[in-house]
Formats: C-alpha cells, structure tokens, sequence
C-alpha cells in the first residue's frame, strides 16, 4: 500500500507542477512525471512477488512469470509520452519565436 | 468482414498521401475524399447488417480476453456514420480555405489520422486500445489547431495538448486501477466483472475516467481548452473538433462506459445532471458576452454538450434518443456554423462581429445557410435542433426532473439570444459591404449548402416509422449492459 | 552556438569509428527482439542516436551529405504502409486482420515466430528513421527566421 | 520483501527528485534532474522484472532530454519575476492535492495487495509460457505486442508517425500574412 501511496505522490507533484509552474518547459517536465507515475502505476499492478521476468530461456525450466500484459501496455505508453514531449517541445519553440519568452502568464493574446 | 476496413482505409490514405506527395496536394485531396466516401458508403452498409445482430470481431484470429476485439454494434456504426459525413463536408470546405492559408500534403494526411483515431476509439472493444487510438487523433488535432501558423494558434494548441495530455495520464492511471481489480481490458469483460468490486475502488476509478474523458468532452468545469482551441483552427478543422472530436473521444466514450460497462449507478447520473445544467447555463451566459464569432461558437458547443450530457444524466429511453439524436444534430448545425464563420474570416478578415455587417447582398449563400443553422441551434420548429431539444425536455419532465427541465428550456432560450445577437450583428447590421476579396469557392459553397439541406432534412427522422429503424437497435444497445456483455463474450 | 562546424578532431573520430558499431548494435538489438530484451523500439532509438551522435558530432553540412532526410522520411511511411499491409496479408490468407500468416518455426531460432521478427525489423524502421527526422527538423530550425515568409 | 525496499527507497529519490526538478532555478538542471528521475523509473522497471521495459525507458529517456535540452537553448531565455497571485495559486493548489491524496488512501488500501496480482487475463499467457509456445517468441511480452495486441502496436507506430508528421507540421509551416493580422498591425 505504501508503494502505492508514493507512487500516487509522485502523480500528484507532477499535477502541481503543471498546474502552478510558469514556464512553458517546466510544464513539459511535470506532464512527463506524470507520465512516469502513470506507467509505474500499471507495472507494480503486475509485479508478482518470487516470479522471474516473462523471458524464457533455453534449457531452463519454466517458471513463475510476473504479469506480462502491463509491461505490454506501458511499452505502449512510454513511446506515446515521447512522442507528446517533441510536440510539446515544437510548439513551445514555436511559441518562444512568436512571443520571445517562455512564460506562460506573458504569452495570453487569447482570454475570456 | 467489413469491420477492420474501418481503420485500414483512413490509415493507408494517410500512409500513402504522404509517401507519394511532393510539393502537389492535388493527389492528397483525390485519396482522403475517396477514402472518406468509402467510409460513409462502408458505415451505411454496416449499420444496415448490424441492426439485427452486432458483430464482434477478434484481431489475429485469438480468443476475445485475450485480444484486442472490435464490436460493430448499432451504437458505433450510428457514430461511424457521422465522422465521413462531416468529414466529408470539412474535406469539400477545406479544398481551397486550406490553400488559403498554407498549401500541403500534411494537412490531409493528419487529416485522415484524425479520422483514422476516431474510427478506432468509436469501434474498439478494448479499453486500452480505446486509448492508444484516442492519442492518435489527439496527436492529429493538436497539429491540426496550430496549423494556420499564428501566435494563437500555437497558444491554443499548447493549452489543448497540456490539458490533453493531463487527462490522458489519468485516463492511464484509471486504466491501470481497472486493470489491478478486473484483471482484463477487454470492455465486456470488466463489465461482467467490475458489480463484485470493492466499491470505493469502482467510484474512483469512475470519478477518474469522468474527469479524464470529461476534459476531452469540454464538460464545464473542464472546459478551458476548447473556447481556445476551437475558435483559434482554421475553420474545416474547428467544425470537425466541435462537430465530431469532442463526441466520439467524450461523449461516445462516457455513455460507452457508464452506460455498458458500469451500468450507470446513482451517484454518477446525478454527476451527469448536475454537470450538464451547470455546462448549459454558464457557457450560454459566456456566449452571450462574447463578440467573436469562433469563441461565441466554440461557447455555445458546450453548452449543447452539456444537453446531451443532460439527458444522459435522466437515463430513460426516450432521454437517451434525445442524447443521441442531439449529436447528430449538433453535428451537423455545429459544422455549418463554423463554415459560415470561415467564410466570414476569409472574406472580411475579421472574426468580429461588431465589423461585420450587411452580408446578405455580398455572401448569400453564407448568410442563408447561417440563418437556417441559427434556427436549427436555438431550437426552433421544423429545423432539427427543436425536435431533439424538446424530446429531452419532455424525458425530463416524464423522469420527474422538473429543475432539469427547467434548465434546459432557459438554456434554449439563451441560445436564442445569443445566436439572434450573431445574426443581428453578424449578417444584418449596419455596415454595407459592396465588394469583398475572398470570394467563398465552390466547394465551400456546396459544403454549405449540404449541411444546410441536411438541418432541415434529419428532422425527418423523428418520425415514429423511420425512427424505429435508424435510432431504436441504437437505443436497444446503449441501455442493455448485459446484452452487451453477452454479445462480447459469446454467450 | 555554431552547429554546422561540429566538434573537436577527437570527437570526430572516434563517432567515425563508434557509429557503425552502435548501428550495427541497433540492428542486432532489432533482430532479436524475440528472444531477448529489446525488440523494434529498443533499437529503432539506438540506431536513431547513433544518426544523432554524428549530426553532433559534425555538424549540419555534413550530416546533410552523408544522410538525405527526404529519404529517411519516406522510408518511415513505407515502414507503416508495410505493416499495415502485413495486416491485410492477414485478412486474405488467415481471415483476420494482423493475425501470424508465417510458418512459427522453431522456439529459440532466430527465423522463428512467424511474422514477429518482420513487424519488429518496420518498427524499428519506423522508429530510427522517425526518430531521427523529428530531432533533425528541431534542430534545423531556426528561431530568427524559422517559418516565416 | 527486499525488492519492496529498494522500490521504496527509489520511489523516494524520485519524488524528492521531481520536487527539486520543478522547484529548480535553472531550467538545465531542471532537465537533467527530470532525466535522473526517468532513469529511476528504467531502474525500478528492473527490479519488477521488467527488462523489456527498463531498456526501452532508458533509451526514450535519453532521447527526452536531447530534445528538451534543444528547447532550452539559453539560460536567459526563462526569467521570471515572482508574483503574488502566484503564490496564492500555489498555496491553493497545494492544499487541493493534498487533500486528493487524503481522499485516496481509502481507495489505495482497498487495491490488491503489492505483489499478489490476480493476472486473470494473463494466467493464459504465462501458464506454462502458453504465449511462447503458440507464438514461437521465448519473449513473452513481445509476443503479446507484436501478435496477441498486434492491433494496439500498429495504433502505436501510427501514434508516432502522427507525432512526427505533427512535429514537422508545426515546425514548417508557413503563413501566408492574412488580412485579419494586417489589420491588426
């Protein structure tokens, strides 16, 4: 439970970050925190206590594997986490050549 | 088989499109409008098999647990229906708004993503799949909105990739929570399992997936993206976004899994209400003060959202054919408003209302269209936008929800203010126009003219005889959960 | 910061020497994504970092020379389109979409598991040359001039 | 229980890590300690038995950081004065989280125990590596991507093909100046 508990903090201090942080890039950064405790999430839901890695090898018996299906899926999501970064990274340089900063209080020509 | 068809046509129109385009974009065009008409004539075809029986289709030839499963049930293909005929009129309009603005191959190829990622949100069965396809057209929309190339554009489409991304990590957090209880993905099956759960487990995990596709459906208090990102495209892509994006990722996503997989417990339709009359009156009255013609536009899509929310929230029968039947309405009126504010922007330059003024004499066309869609919006016989507006207020006073009754007729009423103001200022002010720069082409013209023609046409669905066959298989497959897991599970 | 120079003799050097090993690395990480660890996207990024270490390393000019981006670019949906198509392969000979229309083989060989190693070698392509492209264009661009008429 | 202790302690390390990360100044080491928190992330991946994982998170990583420190480019680009209704934002918030963490722990205590998944689903994989003997694949977790889930794989090239063309897209395109913004100017 403990485990689980940190690893909820971890998804919350990210939360904080993009919703307090100014700069375009910290935002970035937080959003890939929460990223991190998302997929982290997902494993510790699988790991299974005294069980070997779901590989097999030759001429080693078969054993108890841990749960192979969320490792599976966070594979998934952490090439989908790269792939929002380096969009989130252009339009931020986009967003740097048009207004000349990263802050993001400054750049507001949208509002209401 | 036609169901995997779904996905692989839009995919390989957008693989191809950029593998063979170079500078040109006329080959681009050629391939996704072929593309979207297979899909509208493949979607008909579909949606007449499965009104008797829904088909359930296991990928690589495994069992369903342990698969990725595609369900073509009335519900889908009614969606699936909506998403090439929209894109289709978006794909006319943009023909030549797009070489306007900036001309490339890209913009049909995300184009095509798009509609590849809603195709495969609306017809998956799996709740993981249900994700990787709504990160796709996400990825599409987010580079879609920043494409016209402004400091709006790229501001709103930070916002709308942060807020995004946010709840797509929730959406993973809550994915990972079903997963740790149920032990499965596949949608039917965590239906069957989820009712023996931990209950306070089962409520978080609904308050997450709430939030989560909530913000992708611009439910108000999670709304602050879309009046952005919506008025801030360039105009084909706002009325996709508004039109088709924000329901199939949001609305269709929540019915399917309060409706099918959790079965709609008490605390969660009275969220819906609450949230649905909140969504109505608060952006009718943002709308109201608004004077630019995208904003005041993208305003009031939530608040006809939180209608459709609304009547999900009442949960009888004849609440859920007015959730529905509203979202095609909405589709269609939403889309055609947002062309006509295209055409305005290109041909005035402006997306003030307060600039523009006498249009009828310079834009025809345009001013009509927006007329019959005003009268469409703000409910007013025989247009269709009445009849789905007033099924829900007749469910709401059968169900007993007079305050939500209520609310939905104050919020008809405000739509009509608002949208009598747009017309008022918009299209029959004061200022004369004799000339104008940017004529609207033909393909936006007879972009508009579709739509306009199908206002007034699909109010002929809410008679009894038509309506039995095209909305009651819809109806029968969102209200029956068990008949859902059954039809999944093969039993 | 100059790009287009690179960097001291000795970094170049030894990328020149290095580059070929870690692609070489890539691909074998690629190949037995079915057997080990790894797999398409493990080496797909590892090829894509070794392209990267010699665009650091010499500089734009150069790298432009050695690699043509609009290839790169082009291979990436030629890598989708042949997955897909594997996909479709599926429907005409097994009936069913993506499902393993080759033979299975033996457990532990390298030519086993069907179509796994084939999907794994277009990821991988995708992936690298992807990758590669998408760090390129940031790189490329400017912030004086960039994408203004 | 040893492997509790390590997830723990690196759990620990991470969020101390992300705090000072988001806390920071300077914006590169800002990155770079983002960066030690995702190679945190690789490592812990290894001690759940996930190989697969810890390699392709490693690599992701690495690549993450290239492309952010691309972005950061000047350390004068991110000044910021502080601000009053900042702070009363973040107070806020704060107080919004942690009260979420409250509400939460009756939800985390009533999750299946660390260690002891139920693994339904994927008993049919694993059960005598049932997965590599119908797939010819030794590795399990490939065998599930690339046949069982093959579906999930090509949504996610297509992901990152959608992110490329995006990237590319914003990055090039072009405007032509329009006349709302010649008005304006």
């Amino acid at each position: 439970m403990i485990i689980y508990l940190l690893c909820f903090i971890l998804f919350l201090v990210g939360l904080y970050g993009v919703l307090t942080k100014r700069n375009l890039i910290k935002i970035i950064l937080s959003l890939s925190i929460m990223e991190y405790s998302a997929n982290l999430f997902l494993v510790l839901f699988g790991y299974k206590r005294d069980a070997l890695f779901p590989i097999l090898e030759k001429g080693k018996e078969i054993q108890s594997m841990v749960d192979p299906l969320p490792q599976a899926l966070v594979l998934t999501s952490i090439v989908i986490e790269l792939g929002i970064t380096a969009m989130l990274v252009a339009l931020a340089v986009r967003l740097y050549q048009k207004y000349k900063t990263f802050d993001i209080t400054k750049i507001r020509r949208l509002s209401g | 088989m036609i169901v995997p068809y779904f996905i692989i046509i839009p995919l390989l129109a957008a693989f191809l499109i950029t593998l063979i385009s170079s500078d040109d974009d006329r080959w681009a065009i050629v391939i996704s409008i072929l593309a979207v008409i297979i899909l509208g004539i493949l979607s008909v075809i579909g949606f007449i098999s499965v009104s008797k029986e829904a088909i359930v289709y296991s990928m690589g030839g495994w069992k369903i647990p342990y698969t990725v499963c595609l369900v073509l049930d009335p519900f889908s293909s009614f969606m699936l229906f909506i998403i090439p005929l929209i894109g289709l009129a978006a794909l006319l309009y943009s023909i030549s708004y797009i070489r306007h603005l900036s001309k490339s191959w890209k913009y049909y190829a995300l184009f095509m993503l798009l509609i590849t990622g809603m195709n495969g949100v609306v017809i998956t069965g799996d709740l993981f799949n249900l994700f990787i396809f709504m990160e796709v057209a996400l990825f599409a929309a987010y580079s879609l909105v920043a494409y016209g190339g402004k400091a709006e554009e790229f501001e709103a489409s930070f916002k709308y990739a942060v807020m995004g991304s946010i709840s797509s990590s929730l959406i993973l957090i809550g994915i990972g929570l079903t997963y740790s209880i149920t032990s499965t993905l596949t949608l039917a099956k965590i239906a069957e399992v989820l009712p023996g759960q931990n209950p306070v487990v089962v409520n978080w995990i609904g308050a997450i997936f709430l939030a989560g596709f909530g913000l992708k459906a611009a439910i108000m208090p999670f709304h602050a993206w879309l009046p952005d990102a919506h008025s801030s495209a360039p105009a084909p892509i706002s009325s996709m976004l508004s039109g088709v994006l924000i329901k199939a990722l949001g609305i269709y996503v929540l019915i399917r899994l309060f409706y099918n997989v959790f079965g709609l417990p008490k605390i969660f339709s009275d969220i819906f209400l609450v949230l649905g009359g909140i969504s109505i009156i608060c952006a009718s009255l943002l709308a109201i003060s608004q004077w630019d013609f995208k904003r005041l536009l993208a305003y009031s899509s939530i608040s006809q959202i939180g209608f459709i929310l609304l009547a999900l929230g009442i949960g009888t029968r004849m609440a859920v054919f007015g959730a529905i039947f509203h979202i095609l309405n909405h589709a269609i009126f939403k889309s055609l408003l947002f062309f006509n504010a295209g055409t305005v922007e290109m041909a005035l330059g402006t997306r003030d209302l307060r600039k523009m003024g006498k249009l009828g004499k310079v834009l025809p066309i345009t001013s009509t269209t927006s007329m019959i869609a005003t009268l469409s919006v703000s409910g007013l016989p025989p247009f269709n936008g009445f009849f789905s507006k007033m099924i829900i207020i007749i469910a709401a006073i059968q169900a007993g929800f007079f305050q939500s009754a209520i609310v939905a007729v104050i919020g008809s009423v405000l739509t009509l203010g608002y949208f009598l103001k747009v017309q008022r200022h918009g299209f029959h002010g004061e200022k004369e126009f004799n000339e104008i720069t940017n004529v609207p082409s033909t393909g936006m013209r007879t972009a508009m003219i579709i739509l306009a023609i199908l206002c007034v046409c699909s109010s002929v669905l809410i008679i009894p005889g038509i309506k039995d066959v095209v909305f009651d298989p819809v109806i029968d497959t969102i209200i029956n959960k068990t008949e859902y897991i059954q039809l999944v599970l093969g039993r | 910061m100059k790009q287009s120079d690179g960097m001291t003799v000795i970094v170049k050097t030894i990328t020149r020497m290095s580059v070929w090993l870690i692609i070489l690395y890539g691909i074998y990480i690629i190949l037995h994504g079915h057997l080990t660890p790894g797999g398409g996207f493990a080496g797909g990024v590892i090829i894509a970092l070794a392209f990267l270490n010699v665009m650091l390393a010499y500089g734009r000019k150069y790298t432009e020379q050695w690699l043509n981006v609009r290839i790169m670019y082009d291979l990436v949906s030629t890598g989708a389109i042949l997955f897909l198509i594997i996909g479709i392969f599926g429907i005409a000979l097994k009936g069913s979409f993506l499902a393993n229309i080759l033979d299975l083989g033996e457990l532990f060989k390298l030519e086993s598991a069907g179509v796994i190693p084939i999907i794994d070698i277009f990821i991988g392509v995708i992936v690298s040359m992807g990758l590669f492209v998408m760090v390129w264009t940031l790189a490329v661009f400017h912030l004086e001039d960039g994408g203004e008429e | 229980m040893i492997v509790d202790t390590w997830v723990i302690f690196i759990l620990g390390i991470m969020i101390i890590g992300s705090i000072a990360a988001i806390e920071q100044k300077e914006m590169l080491s800002a990155i770079i300690t983002v960066g030690i928190v995702g190679l945190g992330t690789s490592l812990i991946f290894l001690f759940l038995q996930a190989p697969d994982l810890a390699i392709v998170q490693f690599l992701f990583e690495i690549f993450a950081i290239i492309i952010l420190v691309r972005a950061f480019i000047k350390p004068d680009y991110h000044k910021s004065e502080p601000s009053i209704m900042n702070k009363i934002v973040t107070v806020l918030t704060v107080l919004v989280l942690v009260a979420i963490l409250f509400c939460s722990i009756d939800m985390l205590k009533a999750l299946p125990e660390f260690g002891n998944p139920s693994m339904e689903t994927s008993k049919y994989y694993v059960d005598n590596a049932n997965a590599a003997k119908e797939t010819h694949s030794a590795n399990i977790v490939t065998s599930i991507i690339l046949d069982y889930r093959a579906y999930d794989t090509l949504g996610e090239a297509t992901v990152l093909f959608t992110a490329i063309l995006g990237t590319i897209t914003i990055l090039r395109i072009k405007t032509k100046k329009r006349k709302s913004e010649e008005a304006i100017e």
